[in-house]
Parts: C-alpha cells; structure tokens; sequence
C-alpha cells in the first residue's frame, strides 16, 4: 500500500471549479500551506471552503480569497481578514457561519457515516432558523446534518506511505475530523517516515482515511498573535 | 468602580480547586493572572488544549502551540492535546466546570448576544454558541453599560443572541449579580459604587434585598 | 463442491490491491491464508485495529492484541490501533472496501439473517449489524444448504435479520452468485457440481443465463 | 489536582445496588479486574450493567453474574458464559443487545452531549423495533439515544494523577467512550505515572473525563482464545 504522490500538484489532481473542499487548521495553526499555494497556482475557482477560519489577508486561505477562487466559506469565524470582509459585504462571497463544536461534530459525523445529529448549540439563535428542535433532559437541541466534502485536505506533522498521520500540538485541531469526511482525503506532511516508525498504539489519523500523502515543503508557520511573557530578572 | 483587570480578579475569587475552566477571549483572559494560590484549575482552550500555561518567553514560541484566541501559549505539566471534536465534546458533554465569557448584552433571564451587530461585518460566533449552550455554569464578564452608556444589563437582547438562559452570573465593573427567575439580583457592589448607581445602570429587572455588601479584591 | 477453506481461497480472488477488508469469524477468517501474492490489503478488525497480522508464535502471544474473535494477533509494520467508535466511524462511514461474513441465512434481495435463532441462546449481533447496514460491498461466505440440508439462499430469511438489501454476493461449497434485482444471479460452479444440482439448492429465485463456467481455483 | 485514591476499595465508594455502570474491554481484553473485583466483594447487586462482553463463567463480569449481582446486561455479544445463558433462559437476567458499532457510538455521544444521533446499524432488524427511522442519502437510518451511567470503570495501561490516560494495544477498545460517559468515571492502571511523563501529544484520555484512579495489582490478563502459528523450521 502506497499513497505517496510526488507534491502538492499532484495531490491535487482532481480538485476541480466548484469542488467543495474541507481545510484543516485553527486560524494559521496546522494548515496545509502547500496545497492552498497549489490551488492559487492551479486557478480553479467557485470553491466552497469548509475550514474554521478564512486565513489572513496575505495567507492560507486569503491568498484564494484574494483571487476570488472561493464562493462560499463555511466557517465559525472569519475574521483578521478584510478582503473576506470586502467580498462578503459586497454579496460576492457566500458565508455559512456554524458554531464551532457543531461544525467539529459535523465533520466527524460526515466521515463516521452519522448522517444526523442533536446538539444544543444554537437553539433560539439565528443558526437554530429553520432547524427541526427536540427536546431531551429537559433542553432544547437542534438537528445538525454530517458534512462531507469532494476533497479534505489536511497537514500534519509526520506520515507514513499507508496515510498514518500523528499532528503536533494545536496543529491537530480540525485535521483529524476532516481526514475522515473526505471523498479524497490528501495528507501534507513535515517528514514522511517508514511503515512502522510510527508507534501503532499512538496514531492520530489511521491511514484508512487518507489517499494521498506527500511530504510538503518551505512551511512558513506564520504566527498569527504573537504574545509573550517577560523573563523575571 | 472596576478597572477590566479587577473584573477579573473578581471572578478568579469564583475558582475553586480542581476546577476545568474555559475563559473566553477579553476581560475572561485576565483571571488566569489572579487564580489564588491555594487554588488548583485547569484551563481549557477549546482549539485543543486542557492544562494551558502562561505566554512562552521571548524566542521560545511554538507557531504549533496556540489557544482559541490565536495567541501563542505553553503547555503545563500533564497537559493534553487533542482533536476540536474532542474539545468540544468536553464542552457539550459538561464536562467543563466553569465557563467565563465576555457579552455586548445579557438579558435578566439569562440570554446572551455577543456575536452579531446587524450592519457591521459579522467575524463568528467561534465556540461561543457551544460553550453557552452547554455550560452549566456560566459568568459573563463585561462593563455594566456599553461606550454610548447605555446599560448591557436588559429586558431583553436586542442584538442577536449566543444564546438562551444559560448566562448564571455576570460580574460587571460595578456589581457582581446572579441570575433568578425573577431577573438580576444583585450580590455585591464595586467599592465606591451605590446601589441607586447600580440600579441606573441596569435596564434590565433588578432584585435589590438587605444591605448589599461591598465586594472584597 | 468446495471445502470451507476453498470458499475461502475463492473470496480471496475478488480482493484487490490496496483494499482495506473487514472478514468475520468462521470461513471468512481463513480468506487471510489466501491473499494473491501480488494483492496488497490491509485487515481491519472491529476491536481496533487496521493491519492485524497472523497469528503469533507460541510464546509471543500478547493478552493487550487481539481480534474481533477473541483471538490473540500481531500487528504488520504500519497497523494502527483505535477505540471503538473509531473503528465503527471507519466501517459506519463506509472506509471499508470489502466485508466478508458468514451467514445463517440469505434472501434472494439480499437480506441476511446471522445472529438469532428462536427459542436458541442469544449471543448478540455484535459487530455484524454495523457492518452490513454500512458496508457497501458485502460478500457472504457459507454453505449452500444447512445441515439437516435445507437451502440457506432463500426467497425470504425466515430468522431474525441482521440487515435487509445489504448482500452483494455469496460463495458458497457450490456457486459463486450475484444479487440483483431479480434474485441470486448463478456466476460460477464449484467444480464438478452442474447447474441442476445448484439449482435444486437454492430456493430463492435463481437466474441462470447462458453458459455457467466451472471456478477457477 | 490529584484524584489519586488508594485502591480499588477506594476507588468504588459510593457505588450502589441498582445503580447503572460502564465497565470498558473486548472481551477479557482491557476489562477493570482489580474493580470488578471489588464490586464482587462489596456485594452490591441490582446493578445494570453496560460492557460489551460479560466475561466468561470464571472471570470478568462472569464473576458478578455467579453472585447474581447483576439484573441486566447491556451489550452487542454475550456468549462464552453458562451461567449468562442459564440466568437469560431463566429470565432472572434482563440482557439488551446492541449493535457494537451502535454501543459504541452511543457511549460517545453520551460522553460528548449529544443526546441522540442517526445511525444505519439494525434497520429492518428487531433492533429497529420502536425507533423512528428517517432516510438520508436514499438509506434508512435509526435515531438511537446516548448512553450515560452513574460510574463508568475503565482499565488503563498508563495514567498519572490528573486522570490522564494511555491505553496498550486492543485494550483500547471501549475504554475511551466509555470514560467519557460516567457521571463518575474510575480508572484502574497498570502505572501511575508522574504528570508530564505521558507525552501530552499521545494521551487517549484526556483527564478531565476521569475523577478517579488508581494503580491496580495482580493483572491476569487472561487470554480468551489462544491461538499461534507454527514457527517454520
């Protein structure tokens, strides 16, 4: 079993106008830099992103917004962006804001084939609009719907050719659900490794839901709020 | 009247040992300064993170290691990462003792607006709607009136709610008050600060019985 | 007429390269001692883990590894080990590409009765109605007819179900057939065994169309 | 914070007749001995009982259920046990089978506030008997509920004092969902680590599920079917 392609481009074979894509990562924390640089190159556009957020202006997700690739971003906050704000107040990019434990539940539930759920979040708030309500142990709860996608796409910090994946730190986040809801999912990894190196017992991701890894390259991190605390002298 | 770091300390007077706390971005942030020192809790950052630690030291932040607010942060010893589905099932499962966030408005039946003003570009309700939905103890942070004085203590929402009955108590820079089915009742007052003031300020249905003491920093 | 271990050695042809395989307890585990040389899959049992390997040697059984039978495995370079929700998201959401499990019984539109025998102990369903309510390639492994030599491919299970409309093909001692919309659709014959005698096996309809090729084995 | 007690004796307090438990493991793999154990000596009965397995006539819930300590069994497989099967057939035993994969994902969803979910597993079966069915994606599904209980017990490889914890190979199993999903959760290590040993990045269970845990003793670790191979020679 091999899933290794040779780069970003590669892996990205397929991704077509339109798609629906799911991004990993928290902000700029564990996203897959490579293939969003792949997808600005390769142009395709009318993209709905399902991601947490929307990137920066100059990064992750911005630099498609910026060409206008993307139509619709389903996200539970967008902002530090002002071309998403320009474009979204403009009416030309679509925006379905989801809390955030729904949207991470709804990812899970579109790769463990759980169609629909109940949760609590929401209910008597605009995200409850239209939502079927149910009551249990005495509290309101919405019907939430899985969500899958054409394509997940997803960075993590080692890999193996079978698709194993383990994440460093807050850089796991998303990656894990959306690894699972993709129709294809593709693996960016910091360091590809051999079959076996990584300890079976301590594997984020299992490698049955992944199709595609490659080691990616150049990986910037940007840091989006840099704070620190002063060294007692 | 409070200063936003007292509204903290305030609040940090509520932690009590063992204690799994998510502080939301804001005046939230400043209690993880003031935690008394015979007090043990745990911070929970809903990105992933359960035993988040203070800001690195200059050169020694990790671009892998942030909280919700994007800030990069350290681990403590017998932290645990894991996945936002997890995090959150932490949060809708109740597992989280204490959940303080900050609100534009708080209702005296215990709704929150703290997402959305109509008109202005609208970032995200984030985990907001999960935590508050879920929590089952929740303290709103926040000043008494907002910039154009007018009071965030109502009636009713007017901004689009977070979400519906949930908030338990609000800590404000003039009063700390608890929510009851008969509106806020108010429990202390800043030092300096008169009831008459309090009830100015407060739009929203008061209960003011007995002395109301001073509240101690 | 096939032994159990050649219904076994027939299932293993329809593996294909980099296939991830669920096979139940009985004839489906031995389909493992039969994977084409060239054909790469991966096993996955529903305990928790992908990539179980054979059987260790005596003195190197490990209590803390084991398959869904109960039986003590290794794990191949690359396995992953997983808990149970994990293991049913895999198998529930369809990452799966083939399951292969035994049968009591097998209607002619593909329902199948495995768990329960009226008025018999009970032992539960375990793993088998997750997977064939969720697989959507799923191959049953039995004989053709029970022992007191009643057909088990039926126009209607008569015991309890385990999934309706889920089966996509059985191998049994004496054919290899299709289930389509019409009924058992005859692909393959055990060698030596004629179509007649197939035919008189099976009391679900059976569709018989040209020349039926002896498999190939 | 330390929820460290003493032992098994300690760990227990406060479990009571007719009170419902989660008690995690496959079979005989990855099951609480040291607390089962205990719950045979301090002879509470009544008790309802959520595992997938019932152990076998000589170990593991099989010794509860020779005291007729348990009035019913909440599981996907429950062979392997005489005495199981004469108190079942006799009707002095309540027993509910679950589909596994449904067992499992309604102890997660019990653990993670979900109070219900749609799943494809039993439809068309008895387990569907009762249950409202709806159809998403041309496939009918059940609404099956989450499962809680007033303490669930799980066995752990690994933990340390805060509750954090790592499993070994297939003990794993139910353990994690069903940490998640006790009102009071114990777990019983083969290791009290000290906090920090367990790498923060490989932590199955994160502690905040559990309020209590100690390190076990004489683990038997029977095995259930001990199957080998021949060494080629």
């Amino acid at each position: 079993m091999d899933k290794r392609v040779a780069n970003a481009k590669a892996a990205c074979e397929g991704i077509e106008s339109n798609m629906t894509l799911m991004l990993g990562g928290f902000g700029l924390c564990g996203i897959p830099e490579n293939c969003i640089t792949e997808l600005v190159k390769k142009n395709v556009n009318g993209l709905t992103c399902i991601s947490n957020n929307a990137g920066v202006d100059e990064f992750g997700l911005g630099l498609l917004l910026q060409k206008k690739q993307i139509k619709k971003m389903i996200s539970s906050y967008v902002g530090e962006n002002d071309e998403f704000e320009r474009q979204m107040l403009s009416g030309e990019l679509e925006v379905d804001l989801i809390p955030q434990g729904s949207l991470a539940a709804r990812c899970y539930a579109g790769g463990a084939g759980m169609p629909a759920f109940f949760t609590p979040a929401g209910f008597g708030t605009e995200v409850g609009e239209g939502k079927e309500v149910r009551w249990f142990n005495g509290k309101p709860h919405l019907l939430e719907s899985a969500l899958t996608a054409d394509f997940a796409i997803v960075k993590a910090w080692k890999g193996d050719r079978f698709g194993n994946l383990i994440y460093k730190g807050t850089a796991r986040n998303f990656n894990p659900m959306m690894a699972m809801a993709g129709r294809i999912t593709i693996a960016e990894v910091e360091e590809l490794v051999e079959p076996g190196e990584l300890d079976p017992n301590f594997i984020h991701t299992p490698g049955i839901f992944v199709q595609r890894i490659f080691q990616g390259k150049d990986y910037e991190k940007r840091i989006e709020q840099r704070t620190i605390r002063q060294r007692e002298s | 009247m409070l200063s936003k770091d007292q509204i903290a300390q305030r609040i940090a007077q509520e932690l009590q040992n063992n204690w799994y706390v998510n502080l939301g971005i804001g005046i939230p942030t400043l209690i993880a300064n003031h935690v008394p020192t015979d007090v043990n809790v745990v911070f929970q950052s809903e990105n992933g993170i359960l035993g988040m630690g203070p800001f690195p030291f200059e050169g020694e932040e990790d671009a892998d290691l942030i909280n919700a607010g994007k800030q990069t942060i350290t681990a403590m010893p017998g932290a645990v990462i894991f996945d936002s589905a997890t995090s959150f099932a932490m949060i809708r499962g109740q597992h989280i003792n204490l959940t303080v966030l900050g609100a534009m408005e708080v209702s005296d039946q215990g709704d929150i607006a703290n997402w959305k003003i109509p008109g202005r570009m609208v970032k995200g309700m984030g985990g907001a709607m999960d935590l508050v939905a879920s929590a089952e103890n929740i303290i709103v942070a926040m000043m008494h009136s907002n910039k154009r004085g007018q009071s965030k203590l109502l009636r009713q929402c007017s901004l689009p709610l977070t979400g519906v009955k949930c908030v338990k108590k609000v800590v404000t820079n003039l009063a700390v008050l608890d929510i009851t089915d008969k509106g806020f009742k108010l429990l202390e007052r800043a030092p300096g600060v008169t009831v008459e003031e309090i009830e100015k300020a407060t739009a929203g249905r008061l209960i003011v019985e007995g002395d109301i003491p001073e509240m101690e920093l």
